[in-house]
């Protein structure tokens, strides 16, 4: 398969990614010798920790929906970090009477979620909790993904919902679902129609690029810390590069 | 429209269209027995529909025909092809449905394992090639004087756009920063006065953004709503 | 053996993920076998899709009977997707008797489901000042306004120029600024996720 | 018991804490404990007689001659008159003061008023510290003078004076003779002094149970302070007793005489050095298993309050094990009722305007919305005969929206007489796209079957699927939906890759799909000078039209929406309107009404609740 983009573009990326992967790397070695950092407070991940906490009393359960984005797509992105947090989400209920239940709109992301749910209980001793059937695929199009979600936000005493993945304007069936049912709603899509359907429908909506840090927020490994370390540098270097280039060309030194 | 006329071609899937429309927006009332049925019937189908024309697609094309074809015609280099580009994808396809068989299931992981990979190599590459590259590209180009219009009235205004366009990217990004200054123990964190101010102004334009996103969308909505009130009008106008 | 197995897996990943972007950027080298994995990857996904529907069936077979009143839906469901599946299997994708099902069923509930979003999302759009006081509010739900009134001639009042030109600023100004910051961002986290799955610190699989 | 040794005068076992002194002394306080006020007069009546026989039976031999003599000489020993009552009233200030262990300092209040304590305390100087005093002895006492507390008064009502300087009966210099253990049991050095605090703070704390008071106590001061600390036990003039207290040596003797008293109930050691001795420390662990002073003392200090507070946690706990049914939700709610309200203002416009078919708003013209004259004029510079990419990628829903525009421009193309390859990347793309190519041939009609198109179907794999199309697409998609390798024959063998296409026209309400289009296909479009088209919902135009916008322009026509549609519509010989964009624009109005309306309460609201906090 030949690259559409020309050969500039591919240097310029394969060297962004490296300088990804090797930022990533020396954050996560300082974090992992303990240097800290401080991150900002961002109120859906403190607000939804309280609700874990609150289903597990209640007996009720946590409902994570991990979109319909296909794994190899970019819009796969969205749905990895959707399995880092039902990865969370799993282990804060884990003494939940009611184990979490994972909703998706693709095949490869349910079994990855049932994977994902199976090597969490395993690792927590408790793999008898482990059903397959608590992670569903609930239809193949969008519509479909969706209106399959609903019965289970209604019917399932959930407590809270949290919807990660890459999930369009269908999302604000879910939160109006988790909205008639009394529960609350954590949601961050890549899709940006998606993001604006969310912030007016859902009580606690991640703008962009919020849903990527979800890992650290939610106490995931340090290297979701180093991460975010990672993105706070380069998008300082994104900024630097668009100005610089764009004075550049305003002076026409740069065609 | 179309897909109206060919309903109402049809007066059986006509009259099911309208009653399937009226139970579905019978949620607006209340989620109700109605709605669920509806909503299990479009589930039902969707899926089926979906899985059917992936399996025709992928399965099908790409699996079963290529080697029908060349068993039939003797094609060696075909089979040979077939061998290394999907014999083995096949073999890994079914050594991943063992997943179906809870006793099995751990022995699928490294197929999910590969999934997972190449999948996180497509998502990284997309959004380098994809969107990085060309939006920072798109943004310097923003003044570019060679994208710029000869009339001066315009020039002024190109110029104004382009600024504003300029700082709404890099203020956006920057509101995004999740690194903050360290505090002594108790004190909330917060940013410094600067990024507040930048993060602030990035805030708005998000805001803004997502507003036009949410009025197009509603937009989009309203359509559809006025398209099933039309199906609605034109079903009763037939059969009542 | 407890051991060996996730690191196994690990590497698998670790490894086809590497080959695969490395071959984005070497073509020539990395070319001929990134393609394969992709076609590989993309064949997987079909069986996946089997492995899904397979999860639908199970979860409403399992319903049927321990739901009580559910059971209907799951039945229902159960039914619908058998049927699909068997005349739209005999009769192809764009057969008449698919097509039928297809508009018949899908395409009214589908449209219907959208219409839906039209009451929600004003529902959503009224009671936000309510529900999340701020001037951010106050702001997307301004822009909201401008721009819908600027879309469409009004019922009474007409068309107003100044909102048309001034929702024509917004979306392609303001808008697009912010959409280019939301996107980087969502990239670069895009990215972040990648390669933490790339250097074996995520495993989604079963790890 | 851990069997390691102990000086004699440990009260309890450095090692495992187990009772030493206690032991011997437990048995007859036990019924009291239990609240049973049996004086201990009555005790051998009951239960010394087995306990007799039993013990000359078996150990008839073993027992020495002077034990046999003090044993029978002590049970013949009439019990005092004081003792019953004296032990009840104890009892009970014991049991006050172990039931309030808190309150002990409190319950200084009425002991400092009352005149004597008050005066004793005040001439001994250390009116505070003797107060915390009492209440730290009240909670020693707690245990210690449980066994004893038959025999407290006495001791308390007289002046304390030094154990070792009583002049003690003969009967007491025999016991020494016979058992070192009794005696240093029986009073040790510092007990007296502690003793005598105990009972004179329980006597000033305890209304009811209140022993009468003698004159005489308030008197001797320096001797009654003594108590409350160890070195005032130097004062104290040995041999100077009152002639008064002469009279009390009876009732004196008794309290060395408990001991004896304890000796008929007490157990005889079976076992170890001490085989055959009554009363005394035994080796045998049992004998400490059956005297857990920790189990008596946590009886004791369960107040009626703790006891609230325990049975209130069994509540809570119980409560907890029971399954809570889930709250139902309610049926008519506010909310919902707001809900509808929403419902009817927004939808009955709409229908109003299509079952009227108003026509009063004026549809959009093509000039007004940006890409329409475009994308027509594109269309229309096509050679006849082109062939032509057609993506559907839209999903069902949004074919409401975006049909008018579809079905116009593929009715543009059929009189183009273009030959139409139809791929979609949605699961719905491929039946939307029969269905409308089936629909338009029949209104143009063009009878069904003839080769004006192709449907390709579904592309895998999105993003790379698209990339794959650009490129190669016989790999990606080698056959039509129908299973023939359309690629072999005209007009596509002709197509190698999608920039070999006359125009490619997206139909998409997603805007990340119309990206990948632009950003992975467009680049080959352009460098082959191929148009590509976009036919766009409304949702995704704002993120679509910047390509539009671009210089040089990534997408060369557009046509966005349902308004796109009614115009392109119009450039086409025009489409019916039916109410359609009333409908519209009636639908708009509405929903801004009711979003402004609920905006004004909800800063309504939020500024009375704001002027509330303020007043509160």
């Amino acid at each position: 398969m030949e690259p559409v983009l020309n050969l500039n573009n591919d240097i310029l990326g394969l060297v962004f990614i490296l300088l990804c992967l090797g930022l990533t790397l020396f954050f996560t070695y300082l974090s992992r010798r303990g240097s800290a950092i401080h991150i900002r407070d961002i109120p859906a991940f403190r607000h939804f920790h309280r609700e874990v906490d609150l289903a597990v009393e209640a007996g009720k359960r946590l409902h994570v929906s991990l979109g319909r984005g296909s794994i190899n797509d970019l819009q796969g992105g969205a749905a990895l970090i959707g399995l880092t947090i039902l990865d969370r989400c799993a282990r804060e209920a884990s003494n939940s009477d009611r184990p979490p239940v994972t909703t998706s709109g693709n095949g490869v992301i349910t079994i990855l979620s049932q994977d994902t749910l199976q090597s969490t209980y395993r690792s927590l001793a408790a793999e008898e909790r482990y059903d397959p059937t608590n992670a569903r695929l609930t239809g193949l199009a969008p519509m479909a993904y969706a209106a399959g979600a609903m019965p289970a936000i209604h019917d399932e005493h959930i407590n809270a919902n949290f919807l990660a993945g890459h999930i369009g304007t269908e999302v604000a069936l879910l939160s109006e679902a988790s909205e008639r049912s009394r529960s609350l709603s954590v949601a961050g899509t890549d899709d940006l129609t998606g993001q604006a359907v969310l912030y007016a429908t859902c009580d606690e909506p991640l703008l962009g690029e919020e849903l990527y840090a979800a890992g650290a927020y939610l106490g995931a490994n340090p290297a979701h810390i180093a991460s975010l370390r990672m993105q706070d540098i380069l998008r300082w270097a994104l900024v630097a590069v668009i100005v610089l280039g764009a004075v550049l060309k305003l002076l026409g030194i740069v065609p | 429209m179309l897909e109206q006329i060919t309903q109402l071609a049809d007066p059986i899937g006509a009259f099911i269209g309208f009653a399937l429309t009226i139970m579905v927006l019978s949620y607006i009332i209340g989620d109700n027995v109605l709605f669920r049925l509806a909503i299990s019937i479009f589930i039902g189908v969707a899926s089926g529909y979906a899985a059917v024309l992936i399996l025709y697609n992928v399965l099908w094309h790409q699996v079963i025909i290529p080697v029908f074809q060349a068993v039939t015609t003797g094609d060696t280099e075909g089979l040979l092809t077939y061998a290394t580009q999907v014999a083995p994808a096949v073999i890994l396809g079914i050594w991943m449905m063992t997943k179906a068989s809870p006793r099995l299931a751990r022995g699928s992981t490294p197929v999910l394992a590969f999934l997972t990979g190449v999948g996180a190599a497509t998502v990284i590459a997309g959004a380098v090639r994809g969107t990085i590259l060309p939006q920072v590209g798109a943004s310097m180009n923003l003044l570019s004087t060679q994208a710029a219009p000869p009339e001066t009235g315009r020039l002024v205004g190109w110029f104004i756009n382009g600024i504003i366009i300029l700082a709404g990217t890099v203020t956006t990004l920057i509101y995004f920063q999740f690194g903050v200054r360290r505090q002594e123990e108790g004190v909330p964190v917060h940013r410094s006065a600067i990024l507040d101010y930048l993060s602030t102004a990035g805030h708005g334009f998000i805001m803004v953004t997502l507003g036009v996103l949410f009025a197009g969308v509603y937009v989009a909505a309203l359509s559809a709503l006025i398209d099933r009130v039309r199906f609605i009008w034109e079903i009763i106008l037939r059969f009542f | 053996m407890k051991k060996i197995l996730p690191v196994a897996n690990a590497i698998v990943a670790v490894v086809s993920g590497l080959l695969v972007l490395l071959g984005y950027f070497f073509p020539g080298v990395f070319g001929g076998l990134q393609s394969m994995l992709i076609g590989w990857a993309i064949i997987l996904a079909a069986f996946a899709l089997l492995l899904g529907i397979f999860n639908l069936g199970m979860v409403h077979w399992k319903k049927i009977g321990k739901d009580g009143s559910g059971s209907i839906y799951s039945i229902v469901l159960l039914i619908s997707l058998a049927v699909t599946i068997v005349l739209a299997g005999l009769n192809g994708p764009t057969g008449t008797l698919s097509l039928w099902i297809f508009n018949t069923f899908q395409v009214p509930v589908e449209i219907s489901l959208l219409a839906i979003l039209a009451v929600v999302l004003v529902y959503a759009a009224a009671r936000l000042v309510l529900r999340r006081p701020s001037w951010y509010t106050i702001l997307f739900l301004v822009t909201v306004v401008v721009v819908l009134l600027g879309s469409v001639p009004l019922f009474f009042l007409g068309e107003v120029a100044v909102l048309t030109s001034v929702r024509g600023w917004l979306a392609q100004v303001p808008a697009v600024a912010g959409a280019r910051g939301l996107l980087l961002g969502v990239a670069l986290g895009t990215v972040a996720t990648g390669l933490r799955i790339l250097m074996g610190v995520d495993r989604a699989y079963d790890g | 018991m851990c069997r390691k040794p102990n000086t004699p005068v440990q009260e309890e076992c450095l090692y495992c804490q187990a009772p030493l002194k206690g032991a011997g002394f437990i048995a007859p306080a036990e019924p009291a404990a239990e609240g049973s006020q049996v004086p201990p007069s009555e005790e051998p009546g009951e239960e010394a007689p087995p306990a007799q026989s039993d013990l000359f039976s078996s150990l008839e031999d073993a027992v020495p001659d002077w034990l046999k003599e003090t044993e029978a000489s002590f049970l013949e020993s009439p019990a005092p008159e004081a003792e019953g009552p004296t032990s009840e009233q104890l009892s009970d200030q014991i049991d006050a003061l172990i039931n309030q262990p808190l309150t002990s300092s409190e319950g200084q209040g009425p002991a400092i008023d009352d005149d004597w304590l008050a005066s004793l305390l005040a001439e001994a100087g250390l009116n505070e510290p003797s107060i915390e005093d009492l209440g730290t002895a009240q909670d020693q006492g707690g245990i210690e003078l449980e066994p004893t507390g038959t025999s407290q008064d006495e001791p308390g009502e007289e002046p304390p004076i030094a154990p070792e300087q009583v002049q003690k009966p003969d009967w007491v210099s025999h016991l020494e003779a016979g058992s070192t253990i009794k005696l240093e049991g029986g009073m040790p050095p510092g007990e007296p002094p502690d003793r005598g605090l105990q009972v004179s703070e329980t006597t000033g704390q305890e209304g009811p149970g209140e022993v009468e008071i003698p004159d005489w106590v308030g008197k001797p001061g320096p001797e009654a302070d003594t108590p409350s600390a160890p070195e005032t036990e130097k004062p104290l003039a040995p041999a100077d007793l009152p002639g008064w207290l002469e009279a009390l040596k009876p009732s004196e003797d008794l309290s060395p005489s408990e001991p004896v008293e304890d000796l008929t109930t007490a157990e005889v050691v079976k076992a170890g050095p001490l085989m055959g001795l009554r009363g005394v420390l035994s080796a045998h662990p049992s004998a400490i298993r059956a005297r857990k002073p920790p189990t008596y003392s946590i009886k004791l200090r369960v107040t009626d309050e703790q006891h609230a507070r325990v049975e209130m946690m069994e509540e809570l706990l119980a409560n907890e094990q029971k399954p809570k049914p889930l709250p139902s939700k309610p049926i008519i709610s506010s909310r919902n009722i707001t809900r509808l309200v929403v419902a009817l203002v927004l939808i009955l416009p709409v229908i109003w305007a299509i079952f009227t078919g108003s026509q009063r708003v004026p549809l959009p013209q093509p000039n007004i919305i940006p890409g329409v004259v475009n994308c027509t004029q594109s269309v229309q510079r096509l050679p006849v005969g082109a062939s032509v990419l057609l993506a559907f990628d839209y999903e069902a829903g949004f074919s409401g929206e975006m049909n008018l525009a579809v079905s116009t421009a593929i009715s543009q193309l059929l009189m183009k007489n273009a030959f139409m390859t139809l791929v979609t990347t949605t699961s719905s793309g491929a039946a939307l796209a029969e269905s409308l190519m089936n629909a338009s041939l029949s209104t143009a009609g063009i009878p069904e079957g003839t080769s004006a198109y192709t449907n390709l179907g579904y592309i895998p794999g999105g993003t790379l699927g698209l990339l794959g199309l650009a490129t190669s697409p016989r790999a990606v998609l080698p056959y039509s939906l129908d299973g023939d390798n359309v690629w072999a024959a005209a007009p596509l063998n002709t197509i190698s890759g999608v920039a070999d296409f006359s125009a490619v026209l997206l139909i998409t309400h997603d805007p990340d799909i119309a990206r990948s289009w632009i950003e992975q296909v467009g680049p080959l479009l352009q460098e082959a000078g191929t148009p590509l088209l976009l036919i766009t919902s409304a949702q995704a135009e704002p993120l679509v039209r910047p390509y539009y916008e671009a210089v040089p322009a990534q997408v060369q026509g557009m046509v966005p929406g349902l308004a796109g549609g009614l115009a392109y519509g119009q450039t086409t010989g025009g489409s019916p309107q039916n109410g359609t964009w009333d409908a519209f624009s009636a639908g708009v109005t509405a929903s801004v009404l009711v979003i402004l309306a609920g905006a004004i309460t909800g800063v309504v609201v939020k500024m009375i609740k704001a002027k509330n906090k303020k007043e509160s």
